[in-house]
């Protein structure tokens, strides 16, 4: 009896210090994901091998259920998919946990969202465990939903969304305003937008013409990239936003805009794409101009930001000169840690975790595209 | 004599249904070239144009479906099902040209099953075509799992995407987009199926009682619409430079809007190649001056819509001053 | 056999058919998934604003014409309704106003088409793009959301009897709509306009504002609808609504409104409606992984309407007066070689 | 009973056409029931029979778009068995159709040639149209039909229904038939176009075509036909040498005993009429002019008066019952209705003040397709079949239509029953329904009796007449002199839109010498022009 006591104590420490580091969210952490962090126990110094038995003990060769509800079908997604799924493999190898992993999308119009409130009545009446949730539908439907699911005993976890534009301020109210259990994301605003911004300042060295292609007017994502991407940039009077243009977040559309603007502008220095697949039509525009790359001293910047395996190529080859890697993978795995942490272990988490991003270039290319490879090498399915 | 033969050519002309399209042209290019200074420049054009040649080959595929009576909302999700096929053949390493066939012949090979849901199921077109829409992207998304398919781009592709061009100005998509013009021009105007085609639109029943195998023609227009599509496909994978499995989202309202704006008809048995290239250019256009105006992208809608009715109001004024004119020319005889 | 006679009457009915194979997969899913009977009150409550778009679907395509512009013009209305209210006007005017730009969408489609004569696809694309870009505009200037009127939530949240007040709402409006279309002077002369416009614009029937009353009427709907989706969420974003009228136009046409005019009714688009709706509900109970979601929802979308086109010929062939008139060889205008 | 003899074997041309017994049914309704009859080499054959007696269903099974449930149909000694029309028009037998097959949007040319294009050969590849061999090949003869070589290359939409018809009967002229098929080949064509066209119809006889002629004018047999088959209810009854046979007695065949008299009661009891200046005037116009329509148009119309509208079509008949009902606008002119100055933005101002129109061409204008018959009659006035002045009482309306149903003997199971399945004199009659359930005082019939059998015909005369006699008004358009003079007051003849002639008090002038007088008459006016610009 009073070894379990222990044992179990012991476990929530090691956890609680875990959980504590992964919110914290430190760069090593993002790397992290790629080792065996500190719970797998291969270091050197902590043995888990109680811990885990007493896991496994405790969850007993459950099952849980997971809803997976992304907005739509992307490659984004996809890695944050894997990612969970490599971390659920993990578990499963370790505690014994069963899990069922169910994933459900709109085929089109990921910025209606709408569908994506059945599909949360659908878990709930499913009885499922946990649901992670990224919607574009209003905050207020999905809270709504989330209060009505979690009476029924089914949790939620907000992945890669918009909540900061919703959130308030947790000085009185510990939840903030919002139902979801957590909130597993990086701040639009302050961890890509301006991050992007600050990548351009650096390299141009404060002065030069930046013109932006934005994700399709009306969605939360640009507003907040926008908006942040604005706020550093307004801290560099030689920096000039020139002109603006909607690239519908699809490649195709982004090469257009671009196009458009490089002949109005063809002075310009620097591209910010609010993400990677526009970034690189924006890339494809400056060839199509034959205009130049830029080489660490002259030509024109390309930034996106996303962190897929086809903008680190692009990186690699000199098209795209930076993106902003937001950790798709680390994202998916942080989510069923907190999960986890929150529904198994009966543990706290903190309202909103923010995954780490990092601006990758050429410097550090390797690094950030070894990482995502390796996570979706792994074929673990569910 | 001469006077008649006079009234005929400007009866030809007037009710030719391009003109509005060429008026709207010319008006919406000259407020543009006023307001904005390098919108009447070399570079614009082609760029603007570079950007539209996709969507142009689809309106005209679509002009042939509403010619002949019908409608194919599937396009759009054949497009990208065939840039997929490029990609993924690209990527096991298979030869250009034999990539070209393949997604030709998937594109064929949809349309003809549109045919013959249509014709032969009995189908309503709206939905045989909308469920075909349904498959394609299910195909693709089932295929490439939701993730894009990257990492077939080499310098041949960029050619064929118009990324990188073969002569000067000149690139491939230009090129594909000219000669499928006047292909598919000539089919219409200089052969039985071109006549056809126009019959079987305009008047089902007596194109039947004529000894002519409707169905076959209907068919036809569909797999004609569906290899358009696919050439447009080639293109996309090329440009779009990765193959997302929702690449081709609403491309087909793009497509009908185009063809409607160039002088065809839901309601068959009109319709111009010529006007389906001049309708994109229209849209392609606007878009460019928006960009180029540096009109708020949250306007972008409002305006686009507003173009719409433009152009339509514009067609319409010409076809009334032309019963006008031509009323005045019956009445002066 | 007078029981075979008004079996095949029946089935020769608009709508009736679809509706057999809706319960008939209501049934299967339910056998499937027992779950599924749990969750029918949330997803219709999700799909009545659907369904109003569908039956003012069916009622412009009844008339022999299109609207696309209703999933737009749904979340525009939605869109003003959310502003009005978090902006503090009462919550019947609110109410009204959000109906309002339905009814004013629907005018201006309306004046389009008759008074410029401007063709239905194009004029109502183009006011698709204007109601979208509208929202988008005001989901721009101001938050869409904090409505804290609890008349306005009762709207879809309240209930009777255990049913949502939304289901009574939703169901007047289309009982409504099934009895104008069926029983008044303007529902025949919509039937008359979309079987023959020319014939009935010779018949004394003034064409032009019947095709405007039309579109007044799907506009008003998608208003309708867009309140009570406003009401759902208790918020609303730029880009509510997009993409909805085809799955309206879509819904209207399995339930067998025929695109070619002047066949249909609201019930049946009601029905056409539901079955899609009911299938991808199921679909997702089933589990089904959302990438094979558009192949299986395409072939059942074809299976759905070859069923019901089959079926009512049947019963209408079986159906038939057995008469000397009859002789005559039927003009088929489907297009079989 | 004694009926005229069988087919004379004076005549001994070949036999090229050989139906044997011939049998179809519908959902278990016989079409046709061992129909048969031959047709020689240079034969013009008629073929007679009231509306649904099984001609349309003959016509089907030879040209291919049916096929026969049992028998079979020899063309010169072979069996042939069309599975289409193409297999048909292949072997030889070649139909024209009542109703315009021609294709709006292509051109005259085109439409020629529509099936049976000539394609040119370059660099061994057949693909390019001929339009030089297809024009030279079909010049000639075009422009004996009036036809120049610019109306080759416009669309048939553009021209009126007139040349639409002759264009069709080109078409059929240029095809190497060795049968043709002419069903109501006449219907919409003025006297003068009948006749040239029975001058080709008789030149085709000479070259050998066996000509199957289905018809409803009797009085136009004479003289053309050598022999015709009687049909009726579905069976062939006889075939008559045309020369030993009076139209009294085809009459009888066609619609037996009952109906004796029908198709033959036209002047002695024609209306009486008053002085007009002692009738009120219903309706009158004053120098009604639409561009490029009508110019200049007036008359006055009195109760219990019909006025009679003659001239070529495209002379502005029809047009001018479109500005009357509103259904287009005037640009110039004013129309007064019981002396109030009226100005309809519709038909349907129009009906509500008490004008009602009956169409020219039925099927399209006509009937509303898709509605049953009751429907149909209660449209122009829904409101007398209402509650509340909004709901439709379903009863009323039903209770309406059988009045009408056996008022005007609409020929119809129920009226229920779908009014596309009706026979054509059905229709119409249910069309003359619906407007006089609008209660109007003025009447405007457009081409009452097209497409409609004799008995049929008679009846809706006898019911315009009756509307006239209980003081409404009516304006006739009609192609037919002979129809106008039977129903008319008044002719006015148009031409080019305006009025060029007025022939007054009809009614005075029964006798032979004096309608042919009329007859001529009318049609100078009417094609006065039209010469002029031949020549």
């Amino acid at each position: 009896m009073k070894s379990t006591i222990k044992t179990k104590t012991l476990v929530l420490a090691v956890i609680a210090s875990l959980v504590t580091l992964t919110m914290t969210g430190s760069a090593a952490n993002a790397i992290g994901t790629l080792k065996q962090d500190a719970l797998t126990g291969t270091s050197a110094t902590v043995d888990t091998a109680a811990t885990d038995a007493a896991i496994r003990k405790l969850v007993n060769g459950r099952t849980i259920k997971l809803g997976f509800a992304p907005p739509i079908l992307s490659e984004a997604y996809t890695i944050a998919q894997q990612g969970a799924w490599n971390q659920m493999k993990d578990y499963e190898t370790r505690y014994g946990v069963k899990w069922v992993w169910t994933e459900e999308a709109p085929l089109n119009n990921a910025h209606s969202g709408v569908e994506t409130t059945g599909f949360i009545q659908n878990y709930v009446a499913k009885k499922y465990d946990a649901v992670f949730v990224c919607s574009a539908a209003p905050a207020a439907v999905m809270q709504q939903l989330y209060k009505q699911g979690s009476a029924k005993g089914v949790e939620f976890y907000q992945f890669n969304s918009t909540e900061q534009l919703n959130q308030k301020s947790q000085a009185t109210d510990a939840t903030a305003g919002l139902s979801s259990v957590s909130n597993i994301s990086y701040d639009n605003r302050w961890q890509s937008g301006a991050l992007a911004a600050q990548y351009i300042a650096k390299e141009l060295k404060g002065k030069g013409e930046i013109i932006m292609i934005l994700g399709p007017a009306g969605s939360d994502w640009t507003k907040l990239r926008e908006q942040g991407f604005r706020a550093v940039i307004k801290k560099f009077p030689g920096l000039k936003i020139v002109g603006a243009a909607d690239g519908g977040y699809v490649r195709d559309k982004g090469l257009t805009a671009a196009a458009d603007l490089l002949t109005k502008y063809p002075k310009i220095n620097a591209i910010y794409g609010e993400n990677e697949d526009m970034a690189l039509g924006a890339s494809a525009a400056i060839d199509a101009a034959r205009l130049k790359h830029w080489d660490g001293k002259s030509g024109i910047i390309t930034i996106g930001a996303d962190g897929l395996v086809s903008g680190m190529d692009e990186i690699r080859k000199g098209n795209l000169t930076a993106t902003v890697n937001v950790g798709y993978a680390d994202m998916g795995r942080t989510m069923i840690r907190t999960m986890f942490a929150h529904k198994v272990l009966g543990m706290d988490v903190a309202k909103f975790i923010r995954v780490p991003t990092v601006i990758v270039d050429k410097s550090n290319v390797d690094i950030f595209q070894s990482q995502i490879k390796a996570e979706l090498a792994t074929k673990v399915k569910y | 004599m001469a006077n008649q033969r006079f009234n005929i050519s400007m009866k030809k002309f007037l009710s030719d249904p391009i003109l509005g399209v060429i008026i709207l042209l010319l008006l919406v290019g000259g407020v543009a070239s006023f307001t904005v200074e390098v919108f009447f420049t070399l570079q614009n054009f082609t760029n603007f144009l570079s950007g539209s040649y996709f969507v142009m080959l689809l309106a005209m595929g679509m002009t042939v479906v509403l010619i002949s009576g019908g409608i194919d909302l599937s396009i759009g999700a054949v497009m990208a099902l065939c840039a997929g096929i490029v990609a993924k053949l690209a990527l096991q390493g298979m030869s250009v040209p034999l990539v070209i066939v393949c997604a030709l012949a998937v594109g064929a090979f949809v349309g003809c099953l549109n045919g013959l849901l249509v014709t032969v199921v009995g189908l309503p077109d709206f939905i045989a075509t909308l469920a075909m829409s349904a498959f394609a992207t299910g195909i693709l998304f089932i295929w490439t799992k939701g993730t894009p398919i990257v990492g077939y781009m080499d310098e041949t592709y960029k050619q064929i995407g118009g990324l990188a061009p073969i002569y000067r100005e000149v690139t491939v998509p230009m090129v594909i987009a000219i000669v499928v013009a006047f292909a598919l021009g000539a089919m219409l105007k200089k052969t039985k199926f071109g006549v056809h085609l126009f019959s079987v639109g305009s008047n089902r029943l007596a194109t039947r009682q004529s000894g002519i195998n409707v169905t076959n023609i209907r068919i036809l227009a569909y797999v004609i619409s569906g290899v358009c599509a696919a050439l447009s496909g080639i293109i996309m994978a090329g440009r779009n430079t990765t193959v997302p499995p929702d690449l081709g989202g609403g491309y087909e309202v793009l497509a009908i809007a185009a063809a409607l704006i160039g002088g065809a008809s839901l309601m068959g048995g009109r319709g111009r190649i010529l006007g389906a290239i001049l309708g994109e250019v229209v849209l392609a256009m606007t878009i460019n001056i928006i960009n180029l105006l540096g009109v708020p992208s949250s306007y972008q809608k409002i305006f686009i819509g507003g173009i719409l009715l433009l152009a339509v109001l514009v067609n319409q004024l010409v076809i009334s001053s032309r019963t006008k004119i031509l009323m005045r020319s019956t009445n002066k005889k | 056999m007078k029981f075979k006679n008004f079996f095949f009457r029946s089935v020769s009915i608009t709508g009736v058919p679809i509706f057999g194979l809706l319960i008939l997969i209501v049934a299967l899913f339910q056998f499937v998934v027992p779950i599924f009977n749990a969750t029918v009150g949330d997803y219709i409550t999700n799909l009545v604003p659907v369904l109003l778009l569908t039956v003012g679907a069916a009622i412009v395509i009844i008339g022999g014409s299109i609207d696309l512009s209703i999933g737009t013009v749904c979340g525009l209305s939605a869109g003003i309704t959310m502003w009005t209210l978090a902006s503090g006007l009462p919550t019947a005017l609110s109410i009204l106003l959000g109906v309002a730009t339905g009814t004013f969408f629907g005018l201006l489609n309306g004046f389009l088409i008759t008074k410029f004569g401007i063709n239905d696809f194009i004029a109502t694309l183009a006011t698709l793009n204007i109601s979208g870009g509208l929202l988008i505009v005001l989901s721009q200037a101001t938050e869409l959301y904090g409505a804290e009127s609890e008349f306005f939530t009762s709207l879809v949240y309240g209930s009777f009897f255990g049913i949502p007040t939304s289901f009574f709402i939703a169901g007047a409006i289309i009982l409504l709509m099934q009895f104008l279309l069926l029983k008044t002077i303007l529902g025949r002369r919509i039937f008359a306009m979309g079987n023959s416009g020319a014939a009935a614009n010779v018949a004394g029937i003034n064409v032009r504002n019947v095709k405007l009353a039309t579109f007044v009427l799907s506009g008003t709907l998608a208003g309708c609808a867009g309140v009570l989706l406003a009401s759902r969420l208790g918020g609303v974003q730029a880009f509510l609504g997009l993409g909805y009228e085809f799955t309206a136009i879509a819904g209207a046409v399995v339930g067998g409104v025929s695109l070619a005019g002047g066949r249909g009714s609201a019930a049946a688009a009601l029905a056409g409606g539901l079955f899609i709706g009911t299938l991808a509900q199921g679909l997702q109970l089933i589990g089904v992984e959302p990438i094979f979601f558009g192949i299986v929802s395409g072939l059942a979308l074809i299976i759905g309407v070859i069923f019901d086109q089959k079926i009512q010929d049947i019963g209408q062939l079986r159906s038939r007066f057995d008469s000397r008139v009859l002789a005559q060889p039927p003009r088929k205008e489907g297009d079989h070689g | 009973m004694s009926f005229p003899t069988a087919l004379s074997t004076t005549r001994s041309a070949p036999i090229i056409l050989d139906i044997r017994q011939i049998s179809k049914s519908y959902q278990g309704v016989a079409a046709l029931e061992n129909a048969s009859l031959q047709v020689r080499k240079g034969e013009i054959h008629a073929v007679l029979g009231g509306n649904g007696a099984g001609k349309s269903t003959l016509i089907g099974i030879l040209s291919g778009v049916t096929q026969p449930d049992s028998g079979e149909f020899l063309l010169e000694g072979s069996a042939l068995a069309p599975r289409n029309p193409r297999d048909a028009i292949k072997s030889g037998i070649t139909t024209i159709y009542q109703e315009l097959s021609l294709v709006p949007a292509l051109t005259t040319l085109e439409n020629i040639f529509l099936g049976r294009e000539l394609i040119i050969e370059r660099a061994g590849m057949k693909v390019l149209l001929d339009r030089k061999k297809m024009k030279n090949e079909v010049i000639e003869l075009a422009q004996i039909f009036g036809i120049s070589k610019d109306e080759l290359d416009i669309p048939i939409s553009e021209f009126g229904a007139l040349k639409k018809k002759v264009i069709e009967i080109v078409k059929a002229l240029t095809f190497d038939a060795r049968i043709l098929i002419l069903d109501e080949p006449t219907s919409g064509l003025e006297e003068e176009e009948r006749l040239h066209l029975f001058d080709h119809m008789r030149n085709l006889r000479s070259r050998g075509v066996g000509l199957i002629w289905v018809t409803h004018h009797l009085d136009e047999l004479h003289g053309l036909a050598d022999v015709a088959t009687i049909f009726r209810d579905g069976r062939t009854l006889e075939s008559l040498n045309l020369e030993n046979s009076t139209v009294g007695e085809i009459t009888n065949l066609m619609f037996g005993i009952q109906s004796n008299e029908a198709g033959l009661r036209t002047k002695n009891d024609r209306l009486q009429k008053d002085d007009k200046s002692n009738r009120p005037e219903v309706l009158s116009l004053h120098a009604v002019s639409r561009a490029g329509v009508l110019r200049d148009i007036s008359f006055s119309l009195h109760a219990g008066e019909v006025i009679g509208i003659s001239g070529l079509a495209g002379a502005g008949r029809t047009e001018l019952a479109r500005v009357i009902m509103g259904i287009d606008t005037r640009t110039s002119g004013q129309i007064f209705l019981k002396g109030k100055e009226v100005n309809f933005k519709s038909s349907a101002f129009a009906y509500k003040a008490g004008i009602a129109m009956l169409p020219e061409d039925r099927k399209q204008l006509g009937i509303i397709s898709g509605l049953s018959v009751a429907e149909n009659i209660s449209i122009s006035n829904l409101s007398s079949v209402s509650r509340f002045g909004f709901i439709i009482s379903r009863k009323k309306e039903r209770e309406l239509a059988t009045k009408y149903k056996e008022i005007l003997s609409i020929r119809t199971p129920s009226v229920n029953q779908k009014i596309n399945n009706l026979s054509g004199g059905s229709q119409q009659k249910a069309i003359v329904a619906r407007c006089l359930n609008s209660k109007p005082s003025v009447l405007i019939i457009d081409e009452p009796t097209q497409g409609v059998d004799v008995a049929a015909k008679t009846e809706v005369h006898e019911l315009i007449r009756d509307f006239t006699s209980k003081g409404g008004a009516a304006i006739v358009i009609a192609s037919e002199i002979q129809e106008l003079l039977e129903l008319s007051h008044e002719i006015l003849v148009l031409r080019n839109g305006s009025i060029v002639g007025r022939i007054e008090n009809v009614q005075n002038s029964i006798e032979k010498s004096r309608v042919v007088e009329i007859k001529a008459e009318v049609l100078a006016l009417s094609a006065g022009k039209r010469l002029k610009n031949e020549i």
